[in-house]
């Protein structure tokens, strides 16, 4: 059959969903990290994706955007979690459980 | 089925093996090789990225995430060196319920994605090449103050990276 | 396209570079002057805008992008009050960062100008990019202190659940998107009306849910409450206020726009979602800060609380609803702020967070005694604060659907019970400030001239919202008529 | 309605206001010096005897009334209104006369106690009370003055409160007048209902204007209704008019019960005795519990409604209340509560008489039994003081020539209390005994009671006059014992004038000017009077004093100089269940705590721990719980959290796409 | 600043000026407390001498109106509207001369006395605000404030072990009863189409068009259970006890005497007039539950062995015969409920008073441990004394003329409740008041009290006041019946029952007599 919207989205949304997956299932910050990474680049498919059959080029402006967004957000989030491993000497969720209940 | 067809099936089907990989990798718990996936992962959406004529993103996706972000990454691991990420207790009921609520997710957004309502143009033709994104960007107004905003997160980027990883004074 | 409108947030932006820039100039034992300088700044704009602008009209620029009207404007200066007093406190607070106490106070000013932006916001890459911009500043602030594991966790916890909300809100976005065909609120808005849509309503639709997950993430809304405790705990004490006042109120204002400019025609599709969430969001703030004892903890799930109580109005999204939920916001500024200021004081003086650590604080400092009573009466919704002026105006309106629609009575029942239980732990909180043990040291707490001008503002706005209501409402209703509601 | 005061209205006022100004000036500013309390009070009640004196000869037989406008809402209006009729003066000049009598006597029986002027004090808020109870022209304001009279003496039998004994007889006193109450305020309310009215002459009215129809009773049925809503039917046998009427009458009774002791109520009076004696005189057997008869007197006109049968009943209680006292009066040996019995069984005697529809013979007998009761208890007062408080008959003997003056008033008393002609005692009771044979409304059964009775009280009253002041001393007190001095046997002589004349002055015959009877009884002059109840009905007189000969020989053959009581042997059980007084406090103890004690302990328990512990703090532990249980899902964890908020994100999508309707 | 809103906005100004003064300044405080206390007290009895009961339009007098809240946009209009006829004049003297009272009778509190005293002056205005206002806005408004210091209060200056518990049981119980009502409230607002809290002026549109029935069956109940809860009906009673018994002399004496009437005055003032249908259906079961009041506490009160506990229980058992009066909406048995309001206030605060008293004198109210002690302090006993006769209906009191005006006007609707009400209010008030006095006052003298001393001549002031005020009323109850009478009749109408009792005046004798006749005929 032939390749349409839906089949880039399928692609999207299932990126999306391992992304998430990584999130939920791994331990280590930074693999989670990598995970988050994964769900913005689904998000990014499905943009360019709709800007291509929708004619119109705001989805890539969009993604132009998050991709550099997600840099800066990138270049923190390892600032911290190495400020952080200097503290703690582990990357492990588990040992982040100073704060609860 | 035509060629694009074809090229299409195979980056989607690479990008989705390198991003499982990415996430749960049999062989090896290295963060490593997951950050070697996920570069795997973002080249191989840059060819969709080609497919659907996002010629510049497909660029920036490979300069910018393969190149910089990835690198960053590779570089933190190194700097930390993590070691081979030692078994801990799976917590199986974990695991369940959380593959659970994404294929929940993964079942609505699929069933979303299929509910048959999507308008798209019989034949398609945007190009989405440097001069029409920098056209885009810089004569639609819409697109200046977000592009101003995203300086001064850099900027505030910058100013945390610093603060945050500078050495402490005793 | 009138670049003009957006001199508020540049000079708010403005004044955040001078302060980094300056701070090479000043040496550290003086730095608070910065501090000074920066609430100077913020006063001097807030006084701005009300000469630059009346919000009578609806003004846009940028494409579209960036719209100045009534309710942008309501929230440029809420925020720009947040942060005068976040500032102030910041600036005592400032000997416990060792270092960057200026870049705490610029990286303070950025995440205004990103919420005055966000406020503006009239188009999802604007909205996004703003909210980005704010968040991204909050894991700096929120992980600031880096001597303090807590802090430094709270940042990465942040970090990883606030990125994960982006990415459901990037999705969601690009889902609109590709709904749509547009970024722009009233194009959207346009094409729902027009049904040009192509009737892409279920991908609209879950667009819009994955949209409203980042909001109620930046809300502290149930499901998507769970960082907040955390988070409010770890955090240095000025953080938190500027999390629970601005960047909640971010998320506030976003969500009216969204439910009120972009997508009026189906908000109504949203009623019984933002019944239940309402509905669940009071009672879990309120029933988990039953055997709290940590004040900052305790204040992260009040606010998770009153996250619901807006949620309330925004269940109704009449003009009555709306305008109430400015209404509440407006007090919750005052009374959160006097609450955080002066648990920044006690916390920094007993050295512990504990509820136990204000026992005898009537005799210590009566002023901060007196601030934190009303504050803890004012959140309970209790006369003549502001407080229970805004609970009334948003229980009136869940009432008023009542009529409508009998569910709504249902609701009005279960913040009753929130309330109730609420009672319980303000009260335990006063409690503990006039019942000391006796063996706790009494010595006086002195209190700093800023702080004493911070904490009469706050008490000055508690009383003026609940004594004299006609001004505020009636700036509030005006705030909402931008939006499309009904009457 | 602005009060149209005659004289006689003014004299009534001040008569009622005197005792009360007396007593509120001795409670507002004690004085250092007590006597001067003592001498206002007597002060107030000698002119107020004075003004009833000069109300009873001079003021006329018409009816005066007097009305303060002092409640209305609605149609309850409620006067503070004052009526002066022979039958309230007369009772006016009892109650000030024998009150002056006793408060003189008073100032010597309790010279020196510490609280003089309290004693003082309440016992002019006892002669207001009473005089209010006496002049008051509405039902409602007899209730008032009839609570004040139950406070008062609730003060008096309490006064000695360190004494537990009387701490509690007190409050037994109060309490049992309560119950009386309670029916009382009821009849009142059913009365007020029924006729639209509480005051006197506008009921009787009412219910004359009832008569009219075809019966008096009818204009009760308008009570039907709401009492039908009790039973949930309007045409149950209850609500008939009849049956109303009785029950209104017999509620009112309820109040004569308490504060008359009548049984069932009567079990407060003997124990009333803790308090002073001149307290006992004055309360607990000349006024006070006549208060009960004069107010069945009062409203009569209710109880004697055709179709009423509120009188039988009252009589049979009446006469068995006077049985069991006698009864119960053969075994006492503590002097007062002999004459707290007979006091019982005298009442009974009244109560008796207006359920034989012969009011003014109860009235009579009142008057003559305020008389020689008070004699008889000032005079065992001044026995008890001459033996240092000691109170039982079988420690006395020999008084007679210790204390001349007691004793031979003392034996005045108890005639006239027996009934020998030609005492006062004798007129009266003759006249009750006649009313029972009294061809209208002929009570065979309650005539023979009443003989028997009379032969019973001779009996005991012989006994103590026969242990207590013949024989010889039993103890050293008695041996020891003097004459009281004169401020208290003044009183005495001066109280057996009437003893011994009141009979036959003609009071029966005063009273019928008041109160409806058959025959009326007509005054033809002193002498004539001595010997009319022998012309008049010869059964009656006869009959009453074989019964006082037959008692007295057998008192005499049994106790004169006897050492100890004899009757035990010979009754056996009998004796000793009078001597224990048949049980009725116990039986009472009982059954209250079976009853309201245990309702209350069972509402204290479903109090305790099903309202405010189960569902109170069940609610709040479980609200407690939640909370700690809910705050559970904070682990800290930022995979659990990442999971919840996924969770979260999932069950938003879901809620929205597939519970609820999609859009359009 | 006129009369009426000078009565209790004094004590508001006065708390401001308390806040002002340093806390070691203590006689300071407490003179400026009594001072203005006194004058709101002579202002209130100012304001009764010039009431008079010439009808006037809409039945309120000094009335005082200004603008607060208009905004046209939301239809919002809360003005503020002050006013006074025969039911809450009462109230209001009684809470001011019982505000008097309790600032005198404070003595006791001897820590955070600033604290104390601004929280007291609060509570004073609040509760005179609340009788004072004729906007439910203020009404509510005006409670509420007073509210918080009576939680605050409990809980910091509180006796007792389970002082914590007390103050969060009656802190919870009330507020949920001041919010169901206020739900009640503004259903009433929107509902009644007016969109005004204003009392006048819902008053006109419900007369000009009665609240649909379903309306009605939703809001009343709602006023009727959250302002039972305030007043402690059965079975929603259990905060008051242990509240009043945890709580300092002052508080109890003013809440228990004063503020718990609001919810009273509320169920008068709004819920029988304005809905009278919805009414009908439950005041039925009203009469049902105060049983529970005035039988069920009262047996509950004969338990008790702590003072405090019994008197809290007797004044929730008081609360039964207000309740029934309003209940039989008769004349005779409303005007009875109205006096009966403030003849408890008086009461409660006296008996609280000395029992506050006693135990500063005796540091104890276990009346195991007490007994003979009018031999030492004669004063507080005679007076104490008089208290629990007054608590037993003794006439001469007031609360005998009002109970009894109860019991008479609610015979006819309810005439088994009644009866058991006239059992309660003769024999079961009178049991346990006499326990008291015989365990407390009476019996032998005990070694530990001998050296006990009578109260001083100023701290008879507050006590003596408030007998005063008992006596005179119960001997002059034409005083208040004569203001209260049309008040309540205007409601009365409203509620569309005859004003008159439909009990029978002489004239409906014939009448009756004919019915009399028929069933005769009938065979039964």
């Amino acid at each position: 059959m032939n390749v349409g919207l839906e089949h880039y989205l399928t692609v999207s949304a299932m990126l999306f969903c391992l992304g998430l997956l990584g999130v939920i299932l791994r331990r280590n910050v930074l693999v989670i990290y990598m995970s988050l990474e994964l769900m913005l680049n689904a998000a990014n498919l499905a943009l360019v994706a709709f800007s291509r059959f929708n004619e119109n080029l705001t989805g890539q402006m969009m993604v132009f955007f998050i991709i550099t967004v997600a840099a800066a957000e990138v270049a923190v989030g390892l600032a911290l979690i190495v400020a952080l491993y200097r503290k703690r000497q582990s990357a492990h969720v588990e040992d982040l459980t100073s704060l609860k209940l | 089925m035509v060629l694009p067809d074809i090229l299409f099936y195979l980056f989607a089907f690479l990008t989705l093996l390198f991003g499982a990989l990415v996430v749960a990798n049999p062989f090896s718990r290295n963060p490593v090789t997951s950050a070697m996936f996920l570069v795997l992962t973002i080249c191989a959406m840059a060819g969709l990225f080609v497919l659907l004529n996002a010629f510049f993103l497909a660029a920036v996706q490979i300069l910018v995430y393969a190149g910089a972000v990835m690198v960053l990454f590779l570089f933190v691991i190194m700097l930390l060196d993590l070691k081979e990420e030692q078994r801990r207790k799976i917590n199986l009921f974990g695991i369940v319920t959380g593959t659970g609520a994404v294929m929940g997710l993964g079942f609505l957004l699929t069933k979303t994605i299929w509910g048959g309502d999507l308008n798209q143009s019989a034949n398609p033709r945007v190009i989405g090449d440097t001069k029409a994104l920098g056209l885009e960007l810089f004569t639609k107004g819409q697109f200046l103050l977000p592009f101003e905003i995203v300086s001064v997160l850099l900027l505030v980027a910058m100013v945390g990276v610093i603060l945050l990883s500078k050495k402490e004074l005793k | 396209m009138n670049a003009s409108l957006i001199v508020l947030e540049l000079a708010v932006g403005l004044l955040g570079l001078v302060v980094l820039v300056q701070d090479w100039f000043t040496p550290a034992k003086d730095r608070r002057t910065l501090g000074y300088g920066a609430v100077l700044g913020v006063a001097v704009v807030l006084l701005y805008s009300f000469f630059a602008f009346d919000g009578t009209e609806t003004l846009y620029a940028f494409g579209n992008a960036y719209v100045l009207d009534g309710l942008a404007l309501w929230f440029k200066r809420f925020f720009l009050l947040a942060a005068l007093l976040v500032l102030i406190m910041a600036t005592e607070f400032s000997d416990r960062f060792e270092s960057g106490q200026s870049e705490f106070f610029a990286l303070t000013l950025f995440a205004l100008a990103g919420m005055m932006f966000a406020a503006s916001a009239n188009d999802f890459i604007l909205l996004f990019v703003s909210l980005e911009l704010i968040t991204v500043t909050f894991y700096v602030l929120v992980s600031f202190l880096r001597r303090r594991v807590e802090s430094l966790e709270a940042g990465v916890k942040y970090l990883i659940l606030g990125a994960l909300s982006s990415g459901f809100l990037v999705y969601g976005i690009a889902l609109i998107f590709g709904a749509s065909g547009t970024m722009n609120f009233n194009e959207l808005a346009e094409r729902v009306a027009g049904n040009t849509t192509g009737a892409s309503s279920k991908l609209l639709f879950t667009g819009i849910l994955l949209v409203l997950v980042g909001l109620g993430f930046k809300m502290a809304a149930v499901p998507f409450q769970i960082w907040a405790p955390d988070v409010y705990q770890g955090s240095p004490t000025p953080t938190t206020a500027f999390l629970a006042v601005g960047s909640k109120a971010a998320g506030v204002v976003l969500l009216m726009r969204l439910l009120g400019t972009a997508i009026p025609d189906l908000a109504f599709h949203l009623e019984k979602l933002l019944m239940a969430m309402a509905a669940a969001t009071i009672l879990y703030g309120s029933l988990c800060a039953i055997p709290q004892r940590n004040l900052k903890r305790l204040l992260g799930y009040s606010s998770i609380a009153s996250a619901g109580y807006l949620l309330l109005g925004f269940a109704v999204m009449n003009r009555a609803g709306s305008s109430a939920i400015l209404y509440y916001l407006a007090g919750y500024l005052f009374t959160v702020l006097a609450a955080f200021t002066v648990i920044a004081v006690v916390v920094e003086k007993a050295g512990a967070e504990d509820i136990s650590a204000l026992a005898g604080l009537a005799q210590r400092s009566p002023l901060l005694a007196t601030s934190l009573t009303l504050a803890m009466v004012s959140l309970a919704g209790i006369p003549p604060l502001a407080g229970f002026f805004g609970k009334f105006l948003l229980l009136k309106a869940v009432i008023a659907e009542g009529v409508r629609w009998h569910a709504y009575y249902w609701l009005f029942a279960v913040a009753v019970v929130g309330v109730l239980i609420s009672l319980y732990y303000y009260f335990n909180v006063v409690r503990a400030i006039y019942w000391s043990k006796g063996t706790t040291d009494l010595t006086p707490i002195p209190v700093s001239l800023p702080t004493k001008f911070a904490l009469g503002v706050c008490i000055a706005g508690m009383l003026w919202l609940g004594l004299n209501p006609d001004g505020a409402l009636e700036m509030a209703v005006e705030a909402v008529k931008s939006l499309k509601l009904v009457a | 309605m602005e009060p149209t005061l005659s004289p006689a209205g003014y004299a009534a006022l001040t008569i009622l206001l005197l005792p009360l100004a007396a007593a509120v000036v001795a409670l507002a500013c004690p004085c250092r010096d007590p006597e001067r309390t003592a001498n206002r009070s007597i002060g107030a009640i000698a002119l107020g005897f004075i003004l009833s004196l000069g109300l009873f000869f001079f003021a006329g037989d018409k009816a005066i009334e007097t009305n303060f406008n002092w409640l209305s809402v609605g149609d309850l209006k409620v006067s503070f209104g004052l009526l002066l009729d022979p039958l309230s003066k007369l009772m006016l000049l009892v109650v000030t006369g024998v009150g002056l009598m006793i408060h003189i006597y008073s100032r010597g029986y309790l010279h020196g106690d510490r609280s003089y002027s309290r004693y003082f004090a309440s016992l002019s808020l006892f002669t207001f009370s009473m005089l209010g109870i006496v002049l008051a022209n509405n039902l409602f304001m007899m209730f008032v003055f009839w609570e004040l009279v139950g406070v008062s003496s609730y003060l008096l039998i309490g006064f000695w409160f360190e004494k537990n004994s009387a701490a509690d007889a007190a409050k037994k006193a109060f309490l049992t007048n309560r119950v009386g109450d309670f029916g009382f305020i009821l009849g009142i309310i059913l009365t007020w209902a029924a006729l639209g009215s509480v005051n006197f002459t506008e009921l009787a009215s009412a219910v004359e204007l009832g008569g009219r129809l075809a019966d008096k009773a009818a204009g009760f049925s308008v009570l039907a209704e709401p009492l039908g809503k009790i039973f949930q039917s309007t045409n149950w046998w209850l609500v008939h008019p009849n049956v109303l009427v009785t029950l209104v009458g017999l509620l009112l009774f309820m109040g004569a019960m308490g504060k008359s002791a009548q049984f069932p109520l009567h079990v407060w009076l003997p124990d009333a005795m803790e308090g002073p004696t001149p307290v006992s005189a004055l309360i607990h057997a000349a006024t006070m519990v006549a208060a009960g008869v004069f107010m069945l007197c009062r409203i009569f006109f209710l109880l004697d409604i055709p179709g009423s049968h509120a009188l039988e009943f009252i009589a049979w209680i009446g006469g068995f209340t006077a049985l069991l006292a006698a009864l119960m009066a053969l075994q006492q040996n503590d002097i007062k509560r002999i004459l707290a019995y007979s006091t019982l069984s005298q009442l009974g005697y009244m109560v008796m008489a207006v359920g034989l529809h012969s009011p003014q013979s109860a009235m009579f007998h009142l008057t003559t039994h305020a008389a020689f009761k008070a004699l008889l208890f000032l005079g065992a007062g001044s026995v008890i003081l001459a033996c240092h408080h000691e109170q039982n008959i079988w420690k006395m003997g020999g008084l007679r020539d210790a204390m001349p003056r007691t004793w031979w008033t003392f034996r005045w008393g108890t005639l006239a209390l027996c009934g020998v002609w030609p005492f006062a005692g004798f007129f009266s009771k003759d006249a009750i005994l006649a009313a029972a044979l009294d061809p209208a409304h002929r009570n065979i059964p309650l005539f023979v009671l009443g003989v028997f009775v009379a032969g019973l009280t001779t009996f005991y009253m012989s006994r103590l006059v026969l242990v207590a002041f013949c024989g010889n001393a039993r103890s050293e007190e008695a041996s020891h014992a003097h004459e009281s001095p004169g401020v208290m046997t003044w009183p005495l002589v001066v109280l057996a004038v009437p003893t011994l004349l009141a009979g036959a002055v003609g009071i029966d015959a005063y009273l019928a000017k008041a109160l409806p009877s058959e025959h009326a009884p007509h005054n033809e002059g002193f002498l004539n009077n001595l010997f009319a109840p022998f012309n008049h009905n010869i059964l009656a007189a006869g009959f009453g004093l074989l019964a006082v000969v037959a008692g007295y020989k057998l008192a005499r053959a049994l106790y004169t100089n006897a050492g100890r009581d004899p009757l035990p042997d010979k009754l056996g059980v009998l004796a000793k269940m009078a001597r224990d007084r048949f049980y009725f406090d116990e039986l009472y103890e009982w059954f209250i705590s079976v009853t309201q004690e245990t309702l209350a302990k069972v509402a204290d328990w479903f109090d305790r721990w099903i309202i405010a512990g189960l569902l109170v703090r069940g609610t709040h532990g479980t609200t407690e719980l939640f909370g700690r249980a809910l705050r559970l899902v904070q682990t800290g964890s930022l995979q659990t959290y990442a999971f919840l908020f996924a969770a979260g994100v999932v069950l938003v999508l879901a809620w929205q796409l597939l519970l609820q309707s999609p859009a359009h | 600043m006129s009369l009426l809103s000078s009565i209790f906005l004094l004590p508001l100004v006065a708390a401001l000026v308390v806040l002002c003064i340093p806390r070691n300044y203590k006689f300071v405080i407490r003179l400026v407390t009594l001072g203005a206390t006194l004058a709101s007290m002579l202002l209130a009895l100012a304001l009764f001498a010039k009431y008079n009961a010439a009808p006037v339009e809409n039945g309120f007098k000094f009335v005082e109106k200004h603008a607060w809240v208009n905004v046209s946009a939301l239809k919002l209009d809360i003005g503020w509207h002050l006013g006074v006829d025969g039911i809450n004049l009462g109230l209001i003297v009684m809470g001011a001369i019982v505000a008097f009272a309790a600032a005198c009778v404070s003595r006791e509190i001897t820590r955070l006395e600033k604290e104390y005293y601004t929280l007291l002056l609060v509570m004073t205005g609040g509760i005179l605000g609340a009788f004072a206002s004729l906007n439910l806005f203020f009404f509510y408004f005006f409670h509420e404030l007073a509210l918080v210091p009576t939680f605050i209060m409990i809980g910091v200056w509180g006796h007792g072990e389970n002082r914590n518990y007390a103050t969060f049981k009656i802190t919870i119980y009330l507020s949920l009863g001041a919010l169901i009502a206020l739900a009640g409230l503004i259903a009433l607002y929107i509902q009644s189409g007016a969109n005004t809290f204003d009392i006048v002026e819902l008053t006109k549109a419900v007369k000009a068009r009665p609240l649909p029935l379903a309306a009605q069956s939703l809001i009343f109940p709602l006023l009727l259970f959250g302002f039972g809860i305030l007043v402690s009906l059965w079975p929603f009673h259990t905060w008051a006890p242990l509240g009043y018994g945890a709580a300092p002399t002052a508080t109890a004496m003013l809440h228990a005497g004063v503020l718990k009437k609001f919810g009273l005055y509320g169920l008068l003032r709004v819920g029988i007039p304005l809905m009278p249908d919805g009414a009908t259906a439950w005041l039925e079961i009203l009469a049902f539950l105060c049983l529970g009041n005035i039988v069920y506490c009262g047996l509950v009160a004969m338990r008790q062995k702590d003072l405090n506990l019994l008197i809290g229980n007797s004044s929730v058992a008081h609360m039964g015969f207000i309740f029934l009066g309003i209940a039989s909406l008769s004349i005779v048995g409303v005007t009875g409920a109205v006096v009966v309001m403030v003849a408890h206030g008086f009461l409660a605060a006296l008996t609280f008073g000395l029992s506050g008293a006693l135990r500063e004198k005796t540091g104890t109210l276990e009346m195991e441990k007490l007994g003979g002690l009018l031999r030492q302090i004669p004063f507080l006993g005679a007076a104490l004394v008089m208290a629990m006769l007054a608590g037993c209906g003794l006439p001469g009191f007031a609360n005998f003329v009002g109970e009894a005006m109860v019991l008479f006007g609610s015979w006819r609707a309810f005439p088994l409740v009644t009866t058991l009400a006239t059992w309660g209010a003769l024999i079961i008030g009178a049991v346990y008041m006499l326990r008291a006095v015989r365990n407390i006052l009476h019996g032998p003298e005990k070694s530990e009290w001998a050296a006990l001393k009578d109260a001083s001549a100023w701290a008879k002031v507050p006590f003596v006041l408030l007998l005063a005020a008992l006596l005179l009323l119960g001997v002059w109850p034409r005083l208040l019946t004569d203001k209260i009478q049309p008040s309540v009749a205007a409601i009365l109408t409203m509620a569309n029952t005859k004003t008159a009792d439909k009990a029978a005046r002489p004239g409906d004798v014939k009448k009756a007599a004919d019915e009399a006749k028929q069933r005769a005929v009938q065979p039964r």
